[in-house]
């Protein structure tokens, strides 16, 4: 795929180019309190005038620790945490850690339990990208995506709240498939949803896709080539909107995401409106597998035969899903008891959030906020 | 005490504007209503944009304070003048307090000229149309105060950015502005004039509105205008001297209170000053549509009809809205509000229905419901537009606008040259 | 891959497999040079994550981890190494750069030091933090009570 | 239009002329400067109002209060004020400036007490209505030639500023 002897020496992350003028080095902090850095990033912009000569990221705002009360709760009692993490795509983080668990325990969770949960996630992907939209474009300057796509979030979550009672950090799978079955006309919720948000997707298309100013603020922003991805494990749409046809649910698919025929959409300039156009894309194509899976629904058990006390034997597991933000993964280390000795997350919002800088040098202070947009971080995730 | 009567009946009867008939009386009798009626104007717009971006956007806008909201901007003014006045510590305290004014200022002396009829102006200046220019760039000072002495980097940034917008942008409004202007010489002696009212009755005595003359060159440079003035007012798309995404508000950043509340109600009366330009300059002022084509006084009369029947039809929509609120004793309050603002609505209408009235207010109508047109196209602008970026803005202006106001002015001339000359010889 | 790597290096790699996962403990001393070589020769090109582990009772108190992903071979692998507190490892920015944030994140909850880093500081916690809140010896509800003070200016931010 | 307390706002206008031009020159901060200028000059444009000259009024405002003293303000904002506070404001070119000033005052001396038999008792009366007519007509009439000069050097100027400028760039 890369060329392997090539050096990366053109990433150089610690020399900037030399301003203009010394003295018209202007230094600004954004945030940790600033409406376009979604949350409590802190970022300390070097300009010359307007235009960005380096940056850097200062995170840790929001830090739980959620890696060290992993270490000191049952396997069991760290689920619902996890969903604390990235908040607004609460259901993958859950299935990546109950995939995680299951993966540590040998086990496999039943197909009835595996559809939902690929029901579940996709749908959360939806709601995922819905979110980044309007607060993208609310970014860009454009005040009304960010509410049709709100509008259309609230349908996911009334399903989410039927099904588990939870709207935002859901907990909806345990290790080892389900704890509640669907509830009557689950299935049928989910196609008059789908047959909703079809239209509306398209909606948001004409809003921006061919939207003058949409298109000069986004094309050309923020460029990062395949190349620079890899060497900064930059993954999710943003990887792909650069041209890798990479995602973890075809390269080495979870849950039963093998099952299902779906496109990987990928853009070429790997520029704002690619990453634009690939989440879209995605939008589309959730929607696809999610008509597949419901159209498929088994009948049978919805979990596995897990024992009550989770006790893995002591060893140790990396396993990896393709969240809405890029690839999640999970490292988790057992020594036989109730609870992890460790468990360390990689948080696909932490590692794409390095490539802030690199996509940013050179251009506007404006471009910046879109790049942090694009970029689609949650500092839940980001700070842990 | 005769004498005084005297005074202020010798006005009424007069064809000019009280500034060019020297009446002082009723100059500021003139000065005092409107910037009442501007005052009314701008609580009216901070509604209406709520309430339309709102519907925009799939919500509903404020409900609570009053039938549909209707008492939420007087809600927001009290808010605002309660609030704590706060002045940086490191800020420069004398032009950090001038600012917002020296804002106000410009933005409201601009309204002098403007004719809402053929008397209906404070007065009517010999450079009319380059005062309101020139006084409304001044409001640009104010912004650069304002920005600088907050003592903070967003305002600065905020203020150059605006300031370099107004500047640049400044320069294709006046080239497309000169474009119309040219249009008023084509009369008998040739001479054509800056001033407001002369500039409408250059359009009565031609027969048309300069949007329409020399079609395409009058649309362009409207088109040229229109683009500017929404640059030159720092609204969205080109809001991006306050916008909240990059540089939290711009250059009011540091303000709160009354002096935000300054900053304002100057951003909306400027929006309706330059929209009165455009309204005065080429869509033919005071003038009611079709004055040519539906001549004659039975079509008089049915215009004459118009501004009583669209405040009859406001009021019909709150009647009907009143009857859809709720049955419960929780909105009768509201519903009573709701009607009585419908009852009020109805008897306006029926007062302009009376001939002596709605002749005299007729111009003023016209005038307002074109600049009201102006202002809807603000906030649908605002609910449908992400925002340009600086350098593209500033590429716009300079490398779009300015061409093409420098040759629809060529192109204006020579074709008014060759129409007199051919045409006319 | 794993018979290249053994015939080299002898007992300095192990290569292992649990649940159907690739890992290999690698030699210490070995690591700068493994590390190269997965890179360059056998195509890891991307490196997903750096983490360790903290095993006080042993001599060697920690386990570091490195997760490595090949685009080309579609496959992971994970190299892991031990080392003593205090060692220093060299850092692997020249090879991937994404192990710049990684790598600080490791020295600021297990305090293992990288050389070579370009900007070795504390990333999640403030800079004049004291301790390194991974470590098994730091308790799940233990701060640094001095900086919460002086910084926020209350007794304690339980 | 029968002016209304004329002398009055002469003598208003001039005094805020003459507290603004003495602020530009004392007021160490230079924003301060620049901003007491514009005060003068919009109280300039007010005295030509006063004269009948509408047009030279606005031109006043939008070129000088308006195009040129904003750039003015951009360049002085950027430029780093603490320092320029610290500076010696006043530097040791007073001698030069004391014997310009006298020599000034002197011409304005002499010119009022010999001149005043040339210029007429009273302004003339003008008719305010077409004054800007009539500038148009003496500027592409009996000065046109001065008029395109000057323009050309305009444009000239305006061509060397982008050239030096392009070179940096």
């Amino acid at each position: 795929m890369t060329d392997p002897n090539t050096t990366l020496s053109h990433l150089d992350l610690e020399t900037p180019e030399k301003p203009f003028l010394d003295a018209n080095e202007l230094v600004i902090n954004m945030g940790p309190q600033h409406p376009a850095t979604h949350g409590v990033l802190r970022v300390i912009l070097r300009l010359d005038g307007e235009k960005v000569l380096g940056l850097e990221c200062v995170i840790g705002y929001l830090h739980r620790g959620v890696e060290k009360i992993g270490e000191h709760r049952t396997y069991t009692m760290f689920n619902p945490y996890v969903d604390r993490m990235d908040y607004v795509a609460a259901v993958s983080n859950g299935l990546g850690y109950c995939e995680t668990i299951e993966k540590l325990l040998n086990v496999e969770a039943p197909p009835r339990a595996q559809h939902v949960r690929v029901i579940l996630t996709e749908l959360n992907r939806i709601a995922s990208h819905q979110l980044w939209l309007g607060t993208h474009a609310l970014d860009i300057g454009a005040i009304t995506p960010l509410f049709y796509t709100f509008r259309d979030r609230e349908e996911i979550l009334k399903i989410y709240e039927k099904y588990c009672g939870a709207r935002l950090t859901t907990h909806a799978f345990r290790i080892g498939g389900l704890q509640y079955e669907t509830y009557a006309g689950f299935e049928q919720e989910v196609k008059n949803f789908l047959t909703f948000l079809k239209p509306k997707i398209d909606e948001y298309e004409e809003l921006l896709t061919t939207n003058r100013i949409w298109v000069e603020r986004t094309k050309n922003i923020g460029k990062i080539s395949a190349q620079d991805c890899i060497a900064l494990g930059v993954t999710g749409p943003v990887l792909r909107a650069s041209g890798v046809k990479w995602d973890l649910r075809k390269a080495q698919p979870y849950a039963n995401y093998k099952d299902f025929d779906f496109e990987i959409p990928t853009g070429q300039n790997g520029d704002t409106y690619d990453r634009y156009l690939v989440r879209m894309a995605e939008m589309r194509q959730s929607v696809h597998i999610i008509e597949q899976a419901v159209n498929a629904l088994p009948e049978g058990p919805i979990m596995a035969k897990v024992p009550k006390v989770i006790k893995p034997a002591a060893g140790e597991v990396y396993h990896s899903i393709e969240a809405p933000k890029g690839e999640l993964g999970y490292f988790v280390v057992s020594d036989g008891s109730t609870q992890p000795y460790r468990v360390r997350v990689r948080p696909p919002s932490f590692v794409n959030l390095q490539a802030l800088d690199v996509m940013c040098r050179g251009q506007l202070v404006a471009d910046v906020i879109a790049v942090i947009g694009t970029l689609d971080i949650v500092l839940g995730e980001v700070d842990r | 005490m005769g004498a005084i009567l005297q005074y202020v009946q010798s006005y009424l009867s007069s064809d000019k504007t009280p500034g060019a008939a020297g009446n002082m009386f009723w100059a500021f009798v003139y000065i005092m209503l409107v910037f009442l009626g501007l005052s009314v104007a701008v609580i009216a717009m901070n509604w209406l944009e709520r309430k339309i971006l709102a519907h925009m956007q799939v919500r509903l806008g404020p409900m609570r304070v009053g039938p549909h909201g209707l008492l939420q901007p007087i809600a927001d003014a009290i808010k605002l003048l309660l609030k704590e006045d706060i002045m940086p510590a490191e800020a420069d305290g004398l032009i950090f307090w001038v600012a917002p004014f020296v804002v106000v200022l410009a933005a409201f002396t601009v309204f002098v000229v403007v004719p809402f009829g053929p008397t209906h102006a404070i007065t009517d200046m010999n450079i009319g149309i380059l005062f309101m220019l020139g006084v409304s760039s001044l409001s640009v000072l104010g912004i650069v105060m304002a920005g600088w002495a907050s003592n903070s980097h967003y305002p600065l940034i905020g203020a150059l950015r605006s300031s370099a917008q107004m500047v640049s942008y400044e320069v294709a409004m006046g080239l497309a502005v000169v474009s119309a202007v040219l249009m008023t010489s084509l009369n008998a002696t040739g001479t054509g004039t800056l001033s407001m009212i002369g500039i409408v009755q250059a359009q009565l005595a031609q027969g048309e509105w300069f949007i329409f003359k020399f079609f395409p060159l009058g649309l362009i440079a409207f088109f040229i205008f229109a683009v500017a003035m929404v640059a030159e007012t720092n609204r969205a798309p080109f809001d991006l001297a306050e916008a909240e995404s990059e540089l939290t508000a711009g250059f009011h950043t540091e303000y709160s209170g009354f002096r935000w509340s300054l900053f304002f109600l100057a951003e909306y009366s400027a929006m309706i000053a330059v929209s009165s330009i455009a309204v005065t300059l080429w869509l033919g002022g005071w003038l009611r549509p079709f004055p040519n084509l539906l001549s004659g006084s039975t079509w008089n009369e049915v215009f004459s009809l118009v501004p009583g029947a669209t405040f009859l039809f406001f009021a019909a929509i709150c009647f009907y809205n009143t009857a859809r609120m709720p049955k419960h004793p929780y909105f009768r309050v509201q519903t009573i509000g709701l009607a009585g603002f419908g009852v009020v609505l109805g008897l306006i209408g029926l007062v302009l229905f009376v001939p002596a009235v709605s002749s005299r207010v007729q111009d003023i109508f016209w005038f307002s419901a074109k600049v009201a047109g102006f202002m809807y196209l603000y906030i649908w602008y605002r609910g449908t537009f992400p925002r340009y970026r600086f350098d593209q803005l500033m590429r716009m202006g300079w490398k779009v606008l300015l061409p093409m106001g420098l040759g629809v002015l060529v192109l204006t001339a020579v074709v008014a040259l060759l129409q007199s000359y051919l045409w006319h010889p | 891959m794993i018979a290249k790597f053994k015939g080299c290096y002898g007992s300095g790699v192990e290569p292992l497999t649990y649940l159907g996962q690739n890992y290999m403990i690698v030699d210490r001393s070995l690591i700068p040079e493994i590390l190269q070589i997965l890179r360059n020769e056998e195509h890891f090109d991307y490196c997903v994550d750096i983490t360790a582990v903290h095993y006080p009772q042993r001599e060697k108190q920690f386990d570091v981890v490195w997760v490595l992903y090949s685009f080309a071979r579609n496959e992971r692998i994970r190299v892991k190494t031990q080392i003593v507190d205090g060692e220093i490892l060299p850092s692997s920015v020249p090879i991937w750069t994404t192990t710049n944030w990684l790598e600080r994140e490791v020295y600021d909850m297990f305090g293992i030091k990288f050389d070579g880093h370009p900007d070795m500081k504390r990333i999640l916690l403030p800079d004049g933090w004291k301790g390194h809140p991974l470590r098994k010896d730091y308790g799940i509800l233990q701060q640094d009570n001095e900086w919460v003070q002086i910084n926020l200016g209350i007794e304690s931010g339980q | 239009m029968a002016p209304v307390a004329t002398p009055f706002f002469f003598y208003l206008l001039a005094g805020i002329m003459l507290i603004g031009g003495v602020m530009v020159i004392t007021r160490k901060n230079p924003v301060h400067s620049a901003l007491a200028l514009i005060v003068t000059l919009l109280a300039q444009a007010s005295i030509y109002l006063m004269l009948y000259a509408p047009f030279v009024a606005g031109v006043q405002i939008i070129l000088y209060a308006g195009g040129i003293m904003v750039l003015f303000l951009f360049v002085i904002m950027l430029v780093s004020i603490d320092r320029s506070i610290r500076e010696r404001q006043f530097n040791s070119q007073w001698v030069v400036g004391l014997i310009a000033a006298t020599a000034l005052g002197g011409l304005f001396i002499a010119v009022y007490t010999k001149g005043t038999s040339i210029f007429p008792e009273h302004a003339l009366p003008m008719i305010e209505n077409d004054n800007t007519q009539k500038i148009a007509t003496m500027l592409y009439g009996q000065y046109m030639f001065a008029f395109e000069i000057a323009s050309l050097l305009l444009l000239v100027a305006i061509i060397g500023a982008v050239v030096m400028a392009k070179k940096r760039i």
